[in-house]
């Protein structure tokens, strides 16, 4: 099969075209206008159209520029977590467990850092789910421990000790100055200090800015992103803990 | 009427006479002029079909052998088919061709080669009229089966690549988005080009060609999509330019459903003669009435040039002069789009409240009429994020004033013709304020007294006294002067004029004969 | 009252009526009590300042050498005073390091030196409150001289980079393009914080640490801003977690001019205890009384967390206990900004309308009370285009309502912490909607009997109903159960309960006595 | 003096954050979403935050994407077309060309192709003007001819002979498919070969979407740009036929 190319889309097939706004921290004049132009050729806009430019404050101006990409979308070169695992109903989550853990599988949540934003892991963890799934809680053979917001990393570790995790999940919504990173790094750290390799358990972190792919970068096992549902995550531990590693060992 | 602004009907009614006044000199002109594009209607809905290798149509060459034999002023019809008996032929192309070889001659037959002549023709050009009947009845049809939009306004959205292949996913995306109307806009240069292009076209500049093969393709394609969206999904085309009368009925035969149709744009805006406007409007009006086609006025243009808020009332002046037209052709209420337009300054202090004026005196002045409300692009600017807030507001007033067609405002207006994400954000804009303030007209009520009632009711006396004063001197002085859209436009300029003929006694047009009839 | 929805006297008097008699026993369990933060407080109004070289500050480090010597019950001021008096030094601060080091103990003095140390005490923080009436006494005489905003609603923008540094030219950026207000915004970890950090700070997380330095550097900075306008441009900051009686004192003493303060939100979004929560509010919002500060109130919150459509009554009954426990305290009307906030998601059928009757069911229950709007945030999305038009419609509903502070929305609330761009794209959006619109409320008059009135009712009802509840309980049991923002807090867990102590029978707070003497 | 160098602002110095919109032709997947964050790493931002993705019709995706972009802007390197011009008066343009000229200047001003905007032209050359300027029709020592829409190229080189035109000023705003390009190069074609080189007006054009320094490519003397007022262009007129041409001869 061939490599399949795909350029942006405007109005015509190939026609390339983007939209892109910034501000430049230059007074509002011609070379201003000529370095949002420069900014644009350097990120491959050729031509760029300069449609807007606006002073702020005090030397500053916001730009918005229209024009033609000329980079090429690599379909075939994108590189996605895509789900490898089946997706399970939470009958068939059930099931699994039940049948080849033959435990409850415990499950501890949290916020961690001093990230307040609980609503993204209360989707997750809360019978009340989102987008019309449960949330874990709801599944008969899971067992979840839902510490709430702002829960420090010692405080998380012991928890899962405590609660014989089988999986630690995680959420992190504030990214400003990479809080998210930073906090992540620091979990994977003390559990991996903290425990064998053996009884670690699953590090699962979500949150709306992460890219799913660095949870070789960030010490985890898996990263969920914007719009997770709780039946993704219920399968992927399934997945994880019971049918992959049983396939494996 | 609603009876939001307190309207005086007196008021009301003689403003609606003036515009009688100021048109009927108009509409004798029309009567009494005929012109090359409508004799090409008129042989178009005979049965002419097709091109000459070069593109220019068979009906283009027909009209022109037939006027360099005869002259333009007895009209087409009885000449060519008078020849076509001469020569033995059924075919009326073929005849075309014919006389594009300059191998057939043509004269006023008399007598009963006369009469001979008239009915032959009176009878293939009743033959196209029932086919527009047909596609009528297809559309009631289609109607019927798939339904009209749940709500109103109607949502109206432009295409514009230039290419029809790549309009029509783009059309029939929008249609899924929500669009209940598509318009597909005409290339630049082609208002003014004196003859219909051929076939399936891919290269208009900031929009594609309108030919009957592109009206076709695009019809069929929304008709796909009527059925799957269970909606009957309507095509826009315009009937204006030199062209006018054909693209009336080339509309009618391709089942299209609305047509950009206004008494003057061509005239102020692509400087085509007055006369040559006014007799090709009266017979496309005539097209539309028949084919059940909605027409839309253009009135939205003016504001473009002129100021929105100095020039109000030059607009209610055209809604009214456009509606006396289109009723003397024949259009119902139903049918008349009548523009205007969200095109103040947003500088403007009470900007939203004078938008809110002027769009409810409409409403209130046509009660009946499916109002098209046009969006801001005149102030539009680079500035998308602003643009889309702007257009957010564009449809907060349309629903507040209960207007019947929403011509969706793109971010972009001044930057590119849409783009495909352009019109899903704009659509998703309409969605969200009809959905979310759908019913806000409740409790929109002007205070008694207030800025909002005074503002239309001075509008509405602005436009009295202008239509005394072009009672007193003509329409065609008025626009000769720049009233509307500041463009001056004087009766004896402009493009087309050559094709214009005054009636000779023995004038013969089946085509306006059995319209009228019908009427 | 301006009576557009023909709310019931009777049912507004008894929902007042249930509102004190849900709270009542809260304010006498805070007239009960005392926190290590609010001994802070008077202690920072005593003059002690400045921080260890560890960061801590010296306030802390002596009310922990007073606890542990004496406990907290009985207040620190006494005990300090003693202690100073004792060891024949005036300067507080000083005290406190000795304190630090271990070379000061602290008693419970009787007889003379008890009164004493009593009216010593008294004479220290007065001086402190009298610090902060010449403040309020020049924020009199700038807003005098530069004048308040031309508009209502205020627009009130957040700057948030984290460096007092960067917010500065932001917050000037944003004040010359039209905002009234800045808050800036704290830092996500410092409500935890049992302590005010120091100094001018630079490394804030999704905001800037409220420290006295960067209250005065950003006050600074504003009223040269104010100076340049020609406008006062208002600072606010936050009195809430674990530091609130101090940084309604600090407030005071740099001249802020609003403080976000409400009843439960420490409780409910900071897992703060509830009576620790109490107590700290009544103090700070006696302090906040004196400063002529204006309170902003956090019902906003509640509809992140809960349905802001099956929730809206719980916005009402916690306005109407904020109403309460702010009067208590000594707050007037025009202090009181009660937040609500515009987050149904739209895709609910006639949202704006429903947000229209919520507004307006707030405008009208408390019509002398300078309400904060507050823009949809739960809602938005990365679509930035659509989110700048949610925000178009909030500030229309501010308009069309008469809301006194309006939170200014940015597009891009569900991606980053506001760009400099943002708030200029964003008060764009305020001016065109104001300017535009800004008079439109004469003409909106929800209908008798209609969608919005029915609405707005419907609320006031379930608000009554739920206020009934809570009586019959208590109101920290509905805290407790989750009434609020769906969130359940114990009044036996959460942060900082530790601090808290019941009043001993000698228990001294020299600035409550100074506070509520005055009141 | 050293090189400036600057880079986008979003809300620190330094950040170099950016805001991106397009649609890819690709229904919307995984693999669509990691498709745009490779076509926004191309554009040199990273990390890419897509923030935002709607599937649109059939097989069409719209991205927003935020993110820091690596590109320095130097202010030193822009290319612009600076004002190298004085700024005259109405009354100082009348007075140089009166004093210096010795006849009235003449200018014909048309929107060429099947262009039909003529506001833009209008603003320049009606006496009504544009942004409190009065337009070169006001000013006495110019005679203006204006052609309005859509003439076609061999009638304004007609005209302009006609007229004796010291400057030839064309519109063009419809842009799509390069529409004002190619007009331009066919107008300024015909002039070139219609009339020698000394004998031949200065060729001005004007239109919101022209890049300024393109003059060379087009064949003309001057391209204005977006939001040009009338002074401009009359000071740009007597320095371009007067002062300058008289100061090199
Ligand atoms: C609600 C909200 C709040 C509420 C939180 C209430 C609560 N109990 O959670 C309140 C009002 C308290 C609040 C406060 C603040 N907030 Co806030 N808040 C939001 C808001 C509006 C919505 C977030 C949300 O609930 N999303 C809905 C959930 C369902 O989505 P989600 O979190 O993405 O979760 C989904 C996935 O990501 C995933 N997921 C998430 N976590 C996990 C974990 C696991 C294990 C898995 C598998 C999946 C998963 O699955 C979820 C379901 O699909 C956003 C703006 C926005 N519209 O996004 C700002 C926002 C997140 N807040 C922000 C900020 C800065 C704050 C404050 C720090 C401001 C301040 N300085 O005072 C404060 C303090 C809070 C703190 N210390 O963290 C910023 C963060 C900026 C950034 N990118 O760094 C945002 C983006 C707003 C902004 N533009 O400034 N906030
Ligand atoms: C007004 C208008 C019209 C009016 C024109 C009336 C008239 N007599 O001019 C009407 C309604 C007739 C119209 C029709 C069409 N329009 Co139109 N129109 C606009 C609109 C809303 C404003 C343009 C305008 O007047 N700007 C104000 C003037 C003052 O600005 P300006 O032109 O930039 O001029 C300034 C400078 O550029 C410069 N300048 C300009 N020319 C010159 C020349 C010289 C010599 C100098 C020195 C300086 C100079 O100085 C001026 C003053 O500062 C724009 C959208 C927008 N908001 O920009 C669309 C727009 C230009 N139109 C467009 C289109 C496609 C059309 C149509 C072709 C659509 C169709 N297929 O039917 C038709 C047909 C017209 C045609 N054949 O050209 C597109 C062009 C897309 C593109 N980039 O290719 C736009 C951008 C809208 C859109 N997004 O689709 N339009
Ligand atoms: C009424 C009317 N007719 C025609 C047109 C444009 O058509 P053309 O320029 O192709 O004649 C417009 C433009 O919007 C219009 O409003
Ligand atoms: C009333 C109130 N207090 C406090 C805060 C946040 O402050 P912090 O989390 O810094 O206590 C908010 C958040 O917006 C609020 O609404």
């Amino acid at each position: 099969m061939s490599r399949q190319i795909v350029r942006p889309y405007g109005d015509t097939t190939g026609d390339g075209m983007v939209q892109v706004s910034f501000t430049l921290p230059v007074a509002h004049d011609k070379r201003a206008e000529g370095a949002a132009v420069q900014l644009a050729n350097r990120m491959g806009i050729d031509p760029a159209m300069l449609v807007h430019a606006k002073p702020m404050g005090d030397g500053f101006t916001f730009f918005v520029v229209y024009g033609r990409v000329n980079h090429l979308v690599d379909l075939d070169a994108v590189q996605v977590v895509e789900r490898d695992f089946p997706l399970l109903s939470a009958k068939e989550v059930n099931t699994v467990v039940k049948q080849r853990l033959r435990r409850k599988l415990s499950v501890v949540g949290a916020c961690i850092g001093t990230d307040a934003h609980t609503v993204g892991i209360d989707a997750i963890l809360n019978v009340k789910g989102i987008a019309g799934e449960k949330g874990l809680e709801y599944y008969r053979e899971l067992k979840v421990t839902n510490l709430g917001a702002q829960v420090s990393v010692p405080e998380l570790v012991e928890a899962a000790r405590a609660e014989k995790a089988d999986a630690v999940l995680v959420s992190q919504v504030v990214t400003q100055r990479d809080a998210h990173l930073h906090n992540t790094r620091e979990m994977s750290a003390a559990f991996r200090e903290a425990m064998p390799a053996g009884r670690r358990p699953l590090l699962i972190v979500g949150g709306p800015r992460f890219d799913e792919t660095m949870t070789d970068e960030l010490g985890v096992d898996r990263i969920f992103g914007r719009g997770t549902t709780p039946g993704e995550v219920a399968s992927y531990l399934v997945h994880a803990l019971i049918t992959q590693r049983k396939a494996t060992t | 009427m609603t009876g939001k602004l307190d309207l005086d009907p007196v008021l009301v009614a003689r403003a609606r006479e003036l515009a009688r006044r100021a048109g009927q000199p108009v509409v004798d002109l029309a009567r009494s002029h005929t012109t090359v594009s409508v004799e090409r209607a008129v042989l178009r809905l005979a049965g002419v079909s097709g091109a000459d290798p070069d593109g220019i149509p068979w009906v283009n060459r027909l009209v022109e052998a037939v006027v360099a034999d005869v002259g333009l002023g007895h009209g087409v019809a009885v000449p060519v088919f008078d020849a076509l008996a001469r020569e033995g032929i059924t075919d009326v192309t073929l005849l075309a061709q014919k006389a594009a070889a300059g191998s057939v001659r043509f004269a006023l037959p008399t007598g009963r080669a006369a009469t001979a002549a008239r009915s032959a023709a009176r009878r293939a050009v009743g033959a196209g009229i029932r086919r527009i009947d047909r596609r009528r009845a297809e559309r009631d049809r289609l109607i019927k089966r798939h339904g009209d939009p749940k709500q109103r306004p109607w949502i109206y959205l432009i295409v514009a690549t230039g290419d029809i292949y790549e309009d029509i996913p783009q059309a029939q995306a929008a249609a899924r988005a929500g669009a209940d109307v598509i318009a597909v806009i005409r290339s630049t240069g082609q208002s003014l080009l004196d003859y219909v292009p051929e076939g399936a076209t891919r290269e208009g500049f900031a929009g594609t060609y309108a030919t009957q093969e592109n009206f076709r393709l695009m019809r069929a394609a929304l008709d796909e999509s009527s059925k799957e969206l269970g909606r009957y999904v309507r095509l826009t085309n315009y009937a204006s330019g030199l062209c006018m009368p054909e693209m009336a009925t080339l509309a009618g035969l391709e089942r299209l459903d609305m047509m950009l149709n206004d008494s003057m744009y061509g005239i102020l805006f692509r400087d085509i003669n007055p006369i040559r406007t006014f007799v090709d409007q009266r017979f496309s009006r005539q097209v539309h009435a028949r084919a059940g086609i909605i027409i839309n006025t253009g009135e939205d243009n003016y504001l473009t040039t002129a100021d929105a808020v100095d020039e109000a009332h030059t607009v209610t002046v055209s809604q009214l002069l456009n509606e006396f037209f289109a009723h003397e052709a024949g259009l119902a209420d139903w049918q008349l789009g009548l523009g205007h337009a969200f095109e103040i300054n947003p500088e403007v202090p009470e900007s939203f409240r004078l938008e809110l004026a002027h769009a409810l005196l409409a409403r209130e002045l046509f009660p009946d009429a499916p109002l098209k409300w046009m969006p801001p692009t005149k102030h539009m600017t680079g500035d998308v994020f602003r643009g889309n807030l702007l257009d957010g507001f564009f449809n907060l007033a349309g629903a507040l004033t209960g207007q019947g067609i929403l011509l969706v405002g793109m971010m972009t207006e001044a930057v590119v013709t849409p783009w495909l994400s352009d019109r899903d954000i704009a659509l998703q804009n309409v969605r969200y304020v009809l959905g979310a303030a759908g019913g806000l007209h409740e409790d929109f009520v002007p205070a008694p007294g207030g800025f909002i009632r005074r503002r239309a009711n001075q509008v509405l006396g602005e436009a009295l006294d202008l239509l005394e004063r072009i009672g007193e001197q003509t329409l065609l002085t008025a626009i000769a002067e720049g009233t509307f859209g500041i463009m001056k436009r004087p009766a004896d300029r402009g493009k087309g004029l050559a094709g214009v003929a005054a009636h000779e006694a023995d004038y013969c047009n089946p085509a306006t004969d059995i319209l009228e009839a019908a009427a």
